[in-house]
């Protein structure tokens, strides 16, 4: 259990249900914001590889950090598809890996697991800052929970930061022009839609936050 | 929306049911799911795996068979397969001589492409990819992912299949590959757009005398928006780009490929071509070949894409080689 | 209305002149219209000749070639072709051992043959016609023009082309076409109907959740108008009315021809074919060949026609001949 | 030119632009009909027709009934199409053939020409009054032309007392149940629309009112 401080592989494990059902509710959303800049399968991607995750991490057990993230990144990657399979794959991999084989994380191990995903995500997809992705939610939540870590906040703290930052990530893509993805085709008819990459990407910190420091 | 579908979840499964009951020639393997050549692997020759989001069809299951691919991978509807998929396909049609992945130019298809080859190097398959981009309506700069692969996928579907049939080794049918694609181009237009059975209602809305030009076939709406036009002018919307970004020299010949988006019956597309041969015979190029119907559709998408390929003999013969897919089908 | 055209009277001549310059294996005549192959006549094969409305292409221009049909007669778009052309086509083909005609059972294409038969026979050339009329969704009684002809129309052709390219005489082909009408049962259904480019707008309006049982091919309306259902209860509705019609022996075989009206696409054609499967396999049919594709559609109807051909060896055997045609082509 | 009694080939001439005009004023409507219980190209198919009758009696000059017969029948029959083309053509080849080779008919020939022209589309259709077809318009102009003829009618009466006729059968369609053509695929369904080939038939015999005897 979550005592402030520590992240268990319990923590992990719960916050991929919580995930899935955040996902669920803001499928349509998804979907539609996909539908005005690009294919119109993103929440339906999402929802299919979030349940899936749920139910293979229900079976493998996972009893190290690095086996939560291996058990989601398989089915993750092979169940949703798209450019966010891969990405989102390559999150939870490197998550995982960066985690190491231990139960639980400690004070700043969390916040630097979730950081390796990122950067797997940026070396995937080889997008910048500002190119109207998932980045945009992601690395804005990464520099605030490193920053909230520094100002000694509390785990609960460093998550909240990271949620508002990706947020307010998320929001700050609907004027930029998309230069990755299937976005990209837009061109200048992209401005003025929020990201649906950045969108789930804010709903994935969001669960953490729930779940990993109620 | 109306679809003749069971549940939306099922579309893609039951389909590939449909194919594996219809065609003896395929196999169908559904964990993870692709459809393999019922006589794969064939020693000796190389393997060419092909896939992508389905509603595409009949690319590209319907080009499983002699002369064409070894295997295709359907995703979920316009949502590229998963990597499991193309690694398992590789695997079922490795040969001996190394696969090819004809991939086309989607970060979502590149991406699982390029995770499965990986996987597949690292189970000691000789894996090569070609990523086909043929699509001008996309400016390729470092600001955008780069042209969508589009119609030239099927031209070198076909025709690397040939050169595997005929014996080539994976480095002359992978240069064959890049060849092709560096001598295909596409433009493509929509009248109204599609609907995915999962997302229940249209891609994007057009006004009833507004038609998009510049789409891409996952129902994406495209380079801009404007009047509905004759198919005179469509043509012309269509051709001039092409040539203006590869021009053909007098007497250079081209493969003419006029491709429904679904929707629209094959009298418009004779129109069309009309108009296309039309525009060609005015700049002096000749059409040597051509293929027109709904091969690389986005499901009943009405409008139309033209792809055009400049021929050399080689590709000339390759074309023309024997072929026995579901939806090509000649000398066999 | 939405069309890649140019002017709606334009239509037809435009798309048979992107016919022509398509296909070299083709001759197009102006005045009056008809498709004709370029090797034509072929002495001493009994010509086949068909037509009928536009709309419904490749049929029947995209059948003619090489074990098919010698020449087709394209009316304005859904309307019967004029006698003069009929008649005009059957002079061209007649290699000295008489001219088939199939007809659809619509009464004007039955009345425009009629008159064409009398003039050519007053030509001195030998012809004779065959009616098809499949469509069980029409009560055959002296109430009605009687069924209507539709996807029994495809099977009969090719499979008559064949019985023609493989010299029987006039006599024995014309037994065949009327055995193959015999043995064949369609029927078809509408999600969204057409529009007729003259006529701008949709034949008839369906509601959101409503679907049209029973249509022919002319965009009419059908039989009755039902709530949307699944593939699988569509699949019901069309085949049972078949089996109810020309019952089964256990182990009889058939050829099952999936039509799209249009536009419906592959992957949902795919998944009909999956569903009728299954309901033959219940009734012990088996499936010996099977076509699927847009064969004869309605311009761009969404919807679908299922068409059962009871085979014999014999109609097995011509239906797997060698034939060369735009639309159908296996074995060159 | 028309004295009361006498169809001169001239009247004959002049009936097929008029009822081109008429024609081409009500094409739309025509299609609309046939798209109700057929498919919807009774009107182009007739203004088609028409217009390329005008064109080639223009090019015949045709001096006598039996050669404007044929001129208008041969063309109407290779442009109309459809079941409409053969039928009127039909008509127009028997008119002329019993109109005879005269360049003029009198008394009660031209009610015989147009009723050998309207026994002409009964026996190339096979239809029967009451099957809602063009012929329950025509029958009963015939039978209240030949009646107005007994009663010692002028031309200008008769030919009116046909059209009057035409117009009330080509309305008594609109309750029958279509036998023929492609509206008897509808069956019930056929119930409650007129039927378009009767509408153009009324037409047909207004604008010869119009032009024989004005
Ligand atoms: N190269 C990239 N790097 C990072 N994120 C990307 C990249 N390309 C696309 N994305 C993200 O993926 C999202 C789309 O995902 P999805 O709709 O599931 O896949 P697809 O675009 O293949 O249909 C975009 O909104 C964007 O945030
Ligand atoms: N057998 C028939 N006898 C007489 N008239 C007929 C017959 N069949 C059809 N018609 C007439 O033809 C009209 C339809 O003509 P049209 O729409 O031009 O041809 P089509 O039905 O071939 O499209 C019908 O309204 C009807 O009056
Ligand atoms: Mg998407
Ligand atoms: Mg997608
Ligand atoms: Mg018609
Ligand atoms: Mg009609």
């Amino acid at each position: 259990m979550a005592d402030g401080t520590t992240v268990t592989v319990d923590d992990l494990v719960a916050w991929v249900p919580r995930f899935s059902e955040v996902i669920g509710e803001h499928a349509d959303e998804l979907t539609q914001l996909d539908s005005a800049i690009g294919d119109a399968d993103h929440g339906t991607n999402m929802r299919r590889g979030c349940r899936a995750a749920v139910d293979a991490l229900a079976a493998a057990e996972p009893v190290d950090v690095t086996g939560f993230g291996r058990a989601i990144a398989m089915k993750v990657i092979s169940t949703v598809g798209g450019a966010s399979g891969p990405l989102y794959g390559s999150f939870f991999l490197a998550l995982g890996t960066t985690g190491g084989s231990a139960p639980s994380m400690d004070a700043a191990e969390p916040i630097a697991a979730l950081k390796a995903g990122v950067e797997a995500i940026r070396s995937r997809g080889k997008a910048e800052p500002g190119d109207k992705t998932m980045l945009d939610a992601l690395l804005p939540a990464i520099a605030a929970m490193e920053g909230s870590l520094e100002d000694g906040g509390s785990l609960a703290d460093v998550l909240q930061a990271g949620t508002d930052a990706a947020e307010e990530g998320m929001r700050a893509t609907l004027p930029m022009l998309a230069r990755k993805g299937r976005a990209s085709y837009l061109g200048e008819r992209s401005i003025g839609h929020q990201d649906p990459g950045a969108t789930s990407s804010w709903l994935l910190l969001r669960s953490a936050a729930e779940t990993l420091a109620p | 929306m109306k679809k003749l579908i069971n549940a939306t979840d099922d579309v893609v499964v039951e389909a590939l049911e449909g194919m594996e009951r219809a065609h003896t020639s395929l196999k169908v393997v559904y964990d993870p799911k692709y459809v393999v050549r019922a006589d794969a692997p064939v020693a000796g020759k190389v393997g060419i795996v092909s896939g992508g989001g389905s509603g595409h069809e009949p690319m590209h299951g319907g080009f499983v068979g002699m002369g064409m691919l070894d295997a295709a991978c359907p995703g979920e509807v316009f949502t590229s397969p998963t990597p499991d998929q193309m690694l398992e396909a590789t695997k079922a049609v490795d040969g001996g001589a190394g696969v090819l992945h004809i991939v086309k130019n989607y970060t979502g298809d590149v991406l699982n492409f390029e995770m499965a080859a990986e996987l597949a190097a690292a189970d000691g398959i000789d894996v090569e990819a070609v990523v086909i981009d043929d699509d001008v309506a996309v400016q390729d700069s470092s600001f955008t992912a780069g042209r969508r692969g589009v119609g030239a996928t099927v031209l070198a579907e076909k025709i690397c299949g040939a050169a595997a049939e005929a014996g080539r080794d994976l480095a002359a049918v992978k240069e064959l590959c890049e060849r092709v694609n560096a001598n295909g181009r596409s433009m493509g237009m929509a009248l109204p757009s599609c609907t995915v059975p999962a997302a229940g209602k249209p891609t994007f809305e057009l006004g009833d005398d507004e038609m998009e030009i510049g789409i891409g076939i996952h129902g994406e709406p495209g380079r801009e928006r404007r009047p509905v036009a004759s198919a005179a002018e469509v043509a012309k919307m269509l051709v001039e780009p092409i040539l203006a970004d590869l021009p053909y020299s007098e007497g250079e010949k081209a493969l003419v490929f006029v491709n429904s988006m679904g929707g629209t019956p094959l009298i418009e597309l004779y129109i069309i071509y009309n108009e296309v041969a039309k525009i060609l015979a005015e700049h002096g190029v000749e059409i040597a070949r051509n293929l027109i119907g709904p091969y690389i559709p986005s499901l009943e998408m009405q409008g139309c894409s033209i792809t055009m390929l400049k021929l050399d003999d080689e590709m000339t013969e390759l074309w023309d080689a024997t072929v026995s897919t579901p939806a090509l089908r000649w000398g066999a």
